[in-house]
């Protein structure tokens, strides 16, 4: 069981979602923000499911946390590979600037 | 009949087909596979031609039940089966379609010289189509044939036709989908609601009359576009205008019998209520398109387009006699329509011909052709006056009949489509005056050959015919009389039912 | 007591910090306020129970992922004074949904209760007594080896991923090869030069070299052609 | 609890040790190793598919892993088109200077990740295989590396893909906290049990959501055209056919299985993505000039084709989906051969206006490509037809008449872009002839095309198939 | 015999017409004659046979039609009336097509000249001999064709095509109304076959049709058909224009065959009729009018043969009228004794126009008998008979038919008698006025047309002769037959009279002045064109001069060209514009075009959404994510 209210934990984590939603669709400044804030995301996803896993009594959430981590480590990997390469090819990683296709 | 035997139709339906692959196996030359693939094309229409007149000789004209039935499992869960036959409504369009394709790939002989193999492909698929169209005694496969046979037409006419051809074929391509679909939605709600699409089936179940009300609608969309009625007929001028001589053919001799076809065999049979209810309606529409598409044909500048607007007013006349629900009009329906197949399929044929020696469809452009070109005007001649319903001719029997059916249902109607014949009369007259009459202005007509024997060859059979369904139309009539007396026997039975139902 | 007001401690920095993230200027000063957050996410997770997770979120994450970013953003060579200010134009209608969301979530949390047979549904549950990290332990490689295998795949594809996507196997860099250098032979001989003289006077001389075949130029992904619309 | 009986995975066991094996025998040889270790990922693939079609019924790893009829019919379709798609990328990937060895194990690594997706019975498989494909994908779609659009087209992925992801895990997040289980038999006995939480069904949404973007459906297509335009052409086929086999059949799980008893609720938003994506890829593609990117728009507009029999959610619907993404997939990988065949002296083409005169020039692929435009317009008796029908038919049944009637305009609407192409191809006065195309390519675009053609001769079998699976599913 | 003298002119036909032009101009030309020579024959031989021989009979061909009760067969009906009109019509036909062999021998189409009169006559046999409506009207429309095609013959002069087209047209507007009074005719009847009609009259009287008796209804139908037919005024528009084509032809058309085909149906429907009081007052007054109206044209024109096309539009009138108080007889009688004369003046015309160089005009003709004797006294012949001067065939035929008209003893009947008597002194004026321009007084022609003068070769001149001799003997010798004491035996039940119809009865004892007045103003009316065409030329001219509107009036033929371009083509023609370009192009044709640039505008908004940017695809899909947590929220409840 939780010492503090599972809904202290649900609404921590839902801020942190929100602001990481936020951060991607409203920063304009560069790319790796926006990776940064998925990885916001991902850490109101982990927070929600340790919290949920205490709240259960169930060691599942934990699981599926470590598995979220894992994954967030080799998504941030390919992301950052990725810019790499977009600025090595447009030399920039303004948000606004990956902006050639359209239409 | 032989209902065990020999898969007549089938034979019939994919022999095209396979006279297609052996065209696209063709290889070589251009010339070669060109000279080739019009000799395939033409035994392979010829041979349909020929087998399919077994249908004519091994026809029974006393029933009105479907013959040379073939029944094979297709989609089995679904209730939906290769079901195929033929009845008297049926019958002779399948040979008015096996008649018109070797003609009219005579007519595109020497005029088609470009890509002749797809050309040819494309007309061998358009007949394999038409023919299973007719054929199908299941909703969903006379959906695939009625479909189906847009991807070869607009083929044809956006590769082969005139200047505005993209535009027209797109037009007709999408006009008739649109349509299409719709009915598409009504056959599926048909097959949810009788578990079956089997024709023979669907004819003995009942719809409820908001049903009918909805699935009429739906299949009107769709067969109206098709006929087409007014006001949904601006495709088909386009598109004859534009397509290819043997197009304007097939498309005004078979094509937009698929319509009128689709009335007799879905919507008269399966939903009697509505097609009582929507009469009127029709009746205006008919009237309208008779008056108006005359008027609008007076006023055409262009050969192809007069006829093709001299088409939609016939398909008035159709769908006139089909809503009359009267033998008469019912007959005179069908008659009209085999005898329009051929009459205006043939009068394309001679717009073709004046086409293809001066390339031009401008009725200005002529004058006094028939001063070089006697045998010409004469045919020319004939099927002017078969297309204006003289006696004597293809066109009048049919008319008379619609006239007579229709006269007992509402003269006002009856009247209405007289009219048509006035104007039908004033707009192929002065069509003919302007072109074959006159006197030859243009220099270059003075150098215009007349007819060539490929091109008899090709008139031959059908002033024959028209000649034939003139003077002995019992011969057709008898085809159908049955199917007809029975159809009619039906929907009086129907209304009769609901009519006490609703006591 | 002390828990709670650790938490709330926690949460607000963790709050504090992601905002931080999302809204500073530098970049590098995002990552540093992302290892922030991690940390105090870590925390958090502590107070939760969950120790095991907390650790590895602060090795895992701290130390390998936060420091990649670090890493990357240094490397980049980012002008920063170029960076454009701000938030997109539709940043208020942006907010408000975000605030919808945020009250949606809210809402839903609201009506929060156990499902009628969550007790009976859980598959792990916690044994009284079992430190987390051995809960953990004791049926990550066993009931869920399946998972854990494919977690492993999906490691080795963000491997060979960046590794395909930046490693550049240039035929211009030079390269020591010992052995070649070792069996050249003959290559290299004392020639007496004037001095005084330019090469234009001696010529460029260079050993026959073979020559590494001329890789094929790769045909560009036709950059004229692919125009937007 | 299920017991681990692991050699129910055998496929896939299979399928990661060859992927192994294959990294390992690529990177050892000093030279270029593209076309041998893409051969051997078809071997794998091949293999893979065998031991699928022999593969048991039940489920595995204590729930995660579940093999079904449906499971079976969404691998194969998944791994037929996998392995076309390596075959489209044979030549094109040479030519343009990308024949690297791990793209081909990148697709096994991502095709495995599709074939987790399709097996998972868990909220955690099946994230873990979402992942595991969408980063095989996130890579190879910036593996034209320099290629700025292809490394744009990688990097508005990954955002999305990213992001989307994000979304699936909170909603499964709240999923699991809500219902106490990530196994889907157990959410279904918890969901079956009366009252729902809120929580599970906003859930639930944001997990549709996640899957929503890997099928692109409205409005979470956004990335597709630009991915698909600036991605290597045989990348971008991949995208249209496998994965999106794979995501369909997964949600379809997802809904069908443990969420059935939600139907009512998911079914409106389905619905609402359906209508969406309808009328988006009907309109959206008229003014393209980028086949590719036209492509793109079309995908969309077939997704809400095939959410259509998932949003009536009933059994004729569910096989309505599985007849149409399998039809889809063939015709789509057909296609695409012919856009990845499309390039002249050398250089790669994709504007519809490329085309023109293709009639002409190259009469055999025209007429496969005017098959594949047609089938994808729907008019029989193509196959594409037989698609639209079960949809039609669903739709029609479940009394879904809004639906219907959005997805008769739209077909309309889309013909005419359809028709578009054949117009080019035919009507139009072309260049120069396209440069001869690698027998590979022939292959694919004959065999997807005969099939597409002759499809309405022998529909039963697929649709028998099809009935299993779905009745698999809802069983 | 039956058959033979029906088809042998569809046989000459045809062989004219497809071999002419490998047989050559004259095998072609001489098969026809030979041919319709044989038809008369046969004609003549079946008319003795089964008028004389009162044996009638149908010769039944084959089915036509046979749909739901509707059945129609090929069928030769021969009774007394079908056999007058063959016998009549194959023998005037014979001899303008000899006389065809000479007026068209400079043609340069003669087979296709011959094969159209053939096929003219074949059509109108087979109008005479139907068994039924619908085989009539084959026939009717036959004859359409037939005169299309020869009054369009020189198909290059606009004008003959304009002719044509107008024949065609108008006989159409006819025809329909005919063609819905055969559907109503079945519709009653049950039947469109004779036969069965005339048994079922008893059965079918009560029968009514939209309220009004439907004998009526049948009878105006059918009449309006014969007006197209017959030139009844109103639809009498294209028979003066007729003239287009050559005179044989014209001769034909309104001699033996086209027009009176009207006249033939009303008598072949009598049994109809005679129940049909109300139709055939109408007929009554319209006939009468036809007839003066016609007449009073006729006065004023100076083309030749536009003179006798209005005669013959006036004669028709006579005829109608004869039927529409009852005297079939009378009218059948009227039409036997005209085909003669009727075909002899037009004949004769040629003769005057093949002699004066295609001169059609009367103002440039004259003073030409002396070179022309034989014709100018054909000319006499015929203008006699036409004046009703006594002992000519006219004399006969039109005094019985306005002893008839005064006979019935109605409005309408004394209306016609009095327009009758009208038209008679119009009718003999008209006539003189012709012939003394045409051949007396000074020539007007030019020197060299003069010059060429001469007498037509004797394929021409015999049968002018024939015709002459009909002229003279055929009133006097079938007198009795038709309309005398012999006339029921004669008719043998072809011609149905009810038995309150005393008509012909009374005619034989009208009061003694009745007979003689025709005769008395046929008589001044010749003298009153001596003396204003002879004797004080200036008048005319001065008359004009005095009534300029009558005169312009009467010279435009009543402006009914003009009304009906006004009323009918012209807005045809303008709404033919509107629909086209408004309608179809504007309107119809708007919706999907219209749908179609919509689409492209939906199209390119859909595309503008598509920036590319990243951060606004994430936002798309965060207000889609929102959107559908709030739908699934709103729509919970449920």
């Amino acid at each position: 069981m939780l010492a503090i209210g599972l809904a202290h934990y649900l609404t921590v984590g839902a801020i942190l979602f929100v602001l990481g939603v936020l951060g991607i669709f409203l920063n304009r400044k560069n790319i790796i923000v926006i990776l940064m804030s998925v990885e916001l995301i991902l850490l109101a996803v982990n927070l929600n499911l340790v919290a949920f896993s205490a709240q259960l009594g169930d060691l599942t959430g934990q699981i599926f946390a470590m598995l979220i981590l894992t994954v967030a480590a080799a998504e941030a990997a390919i992301g950052l590979a990725i810019v790499v390469i977009h600025f090595r090819n447009r030399g920039t990683i303004e948000v606004d600037d990956v902006s050639t296709l359209k239409g | 009949m032989n209902t065990a035997g020999f898969p007549l139709l089938s034979l019939v339906t994919f022999l095209p087909l396979a006279g297609a692959l052996i065209i696209m196996m063709v290889r070589g030359e251009e010339a070669v596979v060109a000279r080739n693939a019009r000799w395939t094309a033409l035994w392979a229409s010829l041979i349909t031609l020929a087998l399919s007149l077994l249908l004519w000789t091994g026809f029974d004209q006393s029933t009105a039940e479907f013959q040379f039935v073939e029944q094979v499992d297709w989609l089995p869960e679904y209730g939906v089966g290769y079901h195929m036959g033929v009845d008297g409504i049926s019958v002779l369009f399948i040979l008015l379609s096996t008649l018109l394709t070797p003609l009219c790939i005579l007519a595109s002989w020497e005029s088609v010289q470009t890509r002749v193999r797809e050309y040819m492909v494309a007309f061998l698929v358009l007949e394999a189509m038409m023919i299973g169209m007719f054929a199908a005694l299941d909703f969903v496969l006379f959906y695939i044939f009625f479909e189906a046979v847009l991807i070869p037409m607009f083929l044809i006419i956006g590769i082969w036709g005139g200047a505005r051809r993209v535009y027209a074929a797109l037009k007709f391509f999408l006009y008739t989908l649109a349509g299409s679909l719709l009915m598409l939605l009504a056959i599926l709600a048909v097959w949810y609601e009788a578990g079956t699409t089997d024709i023979p089936t669907l004819m003995e179940t009942a719809f409820s009359p908001r049903m009918q009300f909805w699935l009429f609608l739906a299949f009107f969309a769709s067969f109206a576009v098709k006929v087409p009625m007014w006001p949904v007929h601006t495709w088909l001028p386009d598109a004859h205008v534009e397509a290819p001589t043997a197009g304007s053919v097939i498309l005004a001799g078979v094509l937009l019998k698929m319509g009128a076809y689709g009335f007799l065999r879905f919507s008269l049979p399966l939903l009697p209520q509505a097609s009582a209810d929507f009469a009127p309606l029709i009746f205006a529409l008919s009237v309208i398109a008779v008056i108006y598409t005359s008027l609008v044909a007076l006023a055409q500048e262009d050969m192809k387009k007069l006829i093709a607007y001299s088409s939609i007013a016939h398909m008035g006349i159709v769908t006139l006699g089909i809503f009359t629900f009267t033998a008469q009009g019912l007959s005179g329906a069908l008659f009209t329509m085999l005898s329009h197949g051929v009459v205006s399929g043939a009068l394309f044929l001679c717009v073709g011909v004046l086409y293809d020696r001066v390339h031009s469809r401008e009725i200005a452009r002529y004058g006094g052709v028939a001063k070089i070109m006697p045998a010409y005007a004469l045919v020319f001649m004939v099927f002017t006056m078969a297309s204006v319903a003289l006696p004597g001719l293809a066109g009048f029997p049919g008319e008379l009949l619609v006239i007579v059916g229709a006269f007992k249902v509402n003269p006002w109607v009856a009247l209405g489509a007289c009219m048509g014949m006035i104007l039908g009369a004033a707009y192929a007259l002065y069509l003919y005056r302007r072109v074959i009459f006159g006197k030859i202005v243009r220099e270059d007509l003075k150098t215009l050959l007349d007819l060539s024997p490929r091109e008899y060859a090709t008139f031959a059979p059908l002033i024959l015919l028209t000649i034939w369904m003139g003077v002995y139309p019992s011969s057709f009539l008898n085809f159908f009389e049955a199917t007809v007396a029975a159809l009619v026997a039906r929907h009086e039975a129907a209304l009769g039912a609901a009519r006490l139902a609703g006591m | 007591m002390i828990a709670a007001i650790a938490f709330y401690l926690f949460a607000a920095i963790l709050i504090a910090s992601a905002v931080m993230v999302v809204t500073s200027r530098n970049p590098v000063h995002s990552v540093l306020f992302l290892i922030l957050a991690f940390f105090n996410a870590a925390a958090l997770f502590l107070i939760a129970g969950a120790e095991f997770l907390a650790m590895i979120l602060v090795i895992v994450y701290v130390g390998a992922v936060a420091v990649l970013f670090l890493f990357v953003v240094m490397m980049l060579d980012v002008d920063f004074s170029a960076i454009r200010e701000g938030f997109q134009r539709y940043a208020p209608i942006g907010g408000v949904i975000g605030l919808v969301l945020f009250a949606e979530l809210i809402f839903v949390f609201g009506s929060w209760s156990f499902a009628d047979n969550a007790a009976v549904l859980r598959l792990n549950p916690m044994e009284p007594g079992v430190e987390n990290t051995r809960a953990i332990g004791r049926i990550l490689y066993t009931d869920y080896v399946w998972l854990f295998q494919l977690s492993g795949l999906i490691l080795l594809v963000a491997m060979i991923g960046a590794i395909v996507l930046t490693l550049r196997n240039k035929p211009q860099a030079k390269r020591q090869d010992i052995g070649k250098q070792v069996s050249r032979m003959g290559s290299v001989n004392l020639r007496q030069v004037r001095s005084g003289a330019g090469l234009a006077e001696l010529g460029i001389e260079r050993p026959p070299v073979d020559a590494p075949a001329e890789k094929p130029k790769p045909i560009a992904h036709d950059h004229a052609h692919g125009g937007h619309h | 609890m299920s017991p681990m009986n692991w050699t129910l995975a055998t496929p896939e066991i299979v399928l990661g040790i060859a992927g192994l094996l294959i990294l390992a025998a690529g990177v050892i040889p000093k030279k270029e190793t593209f076309f041998p270790v893409s051969m051997a990922v078809i071997g794998a693939f091949v293999l893979t598919a065998v031991l699928v079609i022999g593969q048991g019924e039940g489920t595995a790893f204590l729930g995660q892993y579940v093999s079904d009829a449906f499971s079976r019919f969404a691998k194969v379709l998944i791994l037929l088109g996998a392995a076309l798609g390596v075959v489209l990328s044979l030549d094109f990937n040479e030519k343009a200077g990308i024949g690297r060895f791990e793209y081909a194990v990148l697709m096994l690594f991502a095709t495995m990740g599709m074939l987790v997706m399709v097996s998972a019975n868990d909220l955690m498989s099946l994230y873990i295989g979402l992942e595991l494909l969408s980063l095989s994908l996130y890579v190879i779609a910036a593996f034209d590396r320099d290629n700025p659009r292809s490394a744009e087209a990688g990097l508005k992925y990954f955002v999305l893909g990213a992001l989307a992801s994000g979304l699936l895990l909170y909603g499964s997040s709240l999923v699991y906290g809500f219902a106490g289980s990530t196994n889907f038999d157990q959410l279904a006995d918890a969901l079956a049990g009366g009252t729902v939480g809120l929580g599970v069904v906003v859930g639930l949404v944001f997990v549709l959501a996640g899957l929503s973007f890997k099928i692109s459906a409205v409005p979470f297509h956004m990335w597709t055209p630009d991915v698909y335009e600036g991605a290597p052409t045989p990348v971008t086929a991949f995208f249209a056919t496998a994965p999106k086999v794979a995501a369909i059949a997964l949600l379809m799980r997802v809904l069908a299985g443990p969420f059935a008893d939600l139907a009512a609720q998911w079914s409106q938003v389905i619905w609402v993505a359906s209508v969406g994506s309808m009328l988006l890829g009907a309109f959206a593609a008229i003014g393209q000039r980028n086949i590719k990117r036209l492509m793109a728009y079309s995908s969309i507009g077939h997704v809400g084709y095939a959410l259509m029999g998932l949003a009536v959610a009933s059994d004729i619907g569910l096989r309505g989906v599985l007849v149409y993404m399998a039809i889809y997939m063939v015709t789509s990988v057909g296609t695409f051969a012919v856009l990845v065949a499309m390039r002249r002296k050398g250089r790669a083409l994709e504007q519809v206006d490329d085309l023109a005169g293709l009639g002409r020039t190259d009469p055999a692929m025209a007429m496969w490509m005017a098959v594949f435009m047609f089938s994808m317009a729907g008019i029989p008796p193509l196959a594409g037809f037989f698609g639209k029908l079960y949809v039609f038919l669903a739709a029609v049944q479940g009394g879904y008449w809004v639906l219907a009637a959005v997805g008769i305009g739209t077909s309309v609407v889309a013909t005419y872009y359809y028709l578009r192409i054949v117009k080019v191809m035919y009507f139009d006065a072309g260049d120069e002839a396209l440069d001869a195309r690698p027998a590979g390519l022939t292959v694919v675009m004959t065999a997807t095309g005969i099939l597409t053609v002759l499809f309405f001769l022998f529909p039963a079998p697929i649709i028998a198939a099809a009935q299993v699976a779905v009745a698999a599913l809802a069983g | 015999m039956y058959v033979g003298a029906i088809f042998f002119p569809l046989l000459g036909a045809c062989i004219a017409g497809f071999l002419g032009r490998w047989i050559g101009d004259k095998p072609a030309q001489w098969a026809t004659v030979f041919f319709m020579a044989l038809a008369a024959v046969c004609g003549s031989a079946a008319f003795i046979d089964v008028a004389l021989g009162s044996a009638p009979g149908v010769v039944p061909l084959f089915t036509f039609i046979d749909v739901g009760g509707f059945e129609v067969s090929w069928a030769l009906r021969y009774d007394t009336l079908s056999v007058v009109m063959v016998a009549m019509v194959t023998f005037i036909s014979t001899l303008i097509h000899l006389y065809s062999v000479g007026y068209m021998s400079h043609d340069a189409t003669i087979p296709r000249f011959f094969a159209y009169l053939s096929l003219f006559t074949f059509m109108m046999l087979m109008l005479v001999t139907a068994d039924n409506l619908v085989q009539l009207f084959f026939g009717w429309e036959g004859v359409g064709l037939a005169s299309y095609l020869l009054i369009g013959y020189w198909y290059e002069k606009e004008s003959a095509n304009r002719a044509a087209m107008k024949a065609f047209i108008v006989n159409r507007v006819g025809d329909v109304f005919f063609m819905l009074g055969l559907a109503l005719t079945f519709w009653t009847f049950q039947s469109v076959e004779f036969e069965t009609i005339f048994a079922g009259i008893e059965a079918a009287q009560g029968q009514t049709f939209l309220g009004l008796p439907a004998f009526e209804v049948i009878g105006v139908l059918l009449f309006l058909g014969a007006c197209g037919k017959s030139a009844q005024i109103g639809l009498h528009t294209w028979l003066p224009d007729a003239m287009e084509g050559p005179t044989p032809v014209s001769a034909l058309i309104h001699a033996a065959t086209m027009v009176t085909a009207g006249v033939f149906l009303m008598v072949r429907m009598s049994p109809v009729l005679e129940y049909a009081p109300t139709t055939l007052t109408v007929i009554t007054i319209v006939g009468a009018t036809t007839a003066i109206f016609a007449a009073t044209i006729g006065c004023v024109q100076n083309d030749i043969k536009r003179i006798i096309a209005y005669s013959t539009c006036s004669q028709l009138g006579y005829m109608f009228f004869a039927v529409g108080v009852g005297a079939y007889q009378a009218a059948m009688f009227h039409l036997f004794t005209h085909a003669f004369f009727k075909a002899l003046l037009f004949l004769g015309a040629g003769s005057v126009i093949h002699a004066m160089s295609d001169e059609q005009d009367i103002r440039r003709m004259g003073g030409i008998w002396k070179k022309i004797p034989l014709t100018y006294v054909m000319m006499w012949v015929g203008s006699l008979a036409l004046a009703g001067v006594p002992y000519f065939a006219g004399y006969y035929s039109k005094d019985m038919v306005l002893e008839v008209a005064y006979a019935a003893h109605s409005g309408a009947g004394m209306y016609a008698f009095a327009m009758g008597l009208l038209a008679a002194f119009l009718t003999a004026f008209y006539s003189w006025r012709l012939i003394i321009l045409t051949f007396h007084g000074a020539p007007r022609a030019d020197h060299h047309t003069m010059e060429h003068v001469h007498e037509s070769p004797w394929t021409m001149m015999v049968p002018l002769l024939a015709l002459s001799a009909g002229a003279v003997m055929t009133g006097y010798y079938f007198y009795d037959m038709f309309v005398g004491h012999h006339q029921t035996y004669f008719w043998n039940g072809a011609i149905f009279t009810s038995a309150t119809n005393q008509v012909l009865e009374h005619a034989h004892h009208v009061p003694s002045w009745v007979p003689l007045a025709p005769t008395v103003v046929g008589l001044s009316g010749i003298a009153l064109a001596y003396v204003m065409y002879m004797f004080a030329p200036k008048l005319p001219a001065m008359l004009a001069n005095a009534l300029p509107g009558v005169h312009r009036f009467l010279l435009n033929k009543w402006y009914f060209d003009e009304l009906y371009d006004a009323i009918f083509v012209r807005p045809a023609m303008h709404l033919a514009r509107v629909f086209w370009k408004t309608g179809d192009t504007r309107i119809i044709d708007g919706m999907p075009n219209g749908a179609a640039s919509l689409a492209v505008g939906v199209a390119g908004g859909a595309v503008r959404l598509q920036s590319g940017r990243v951060a606004s695809y994430a936002f798309t899909m965060i207000i889609g994510l929102v959107l559908f947590v709030s739908l699934i929220l709103v729509g919970m409840p449920r």
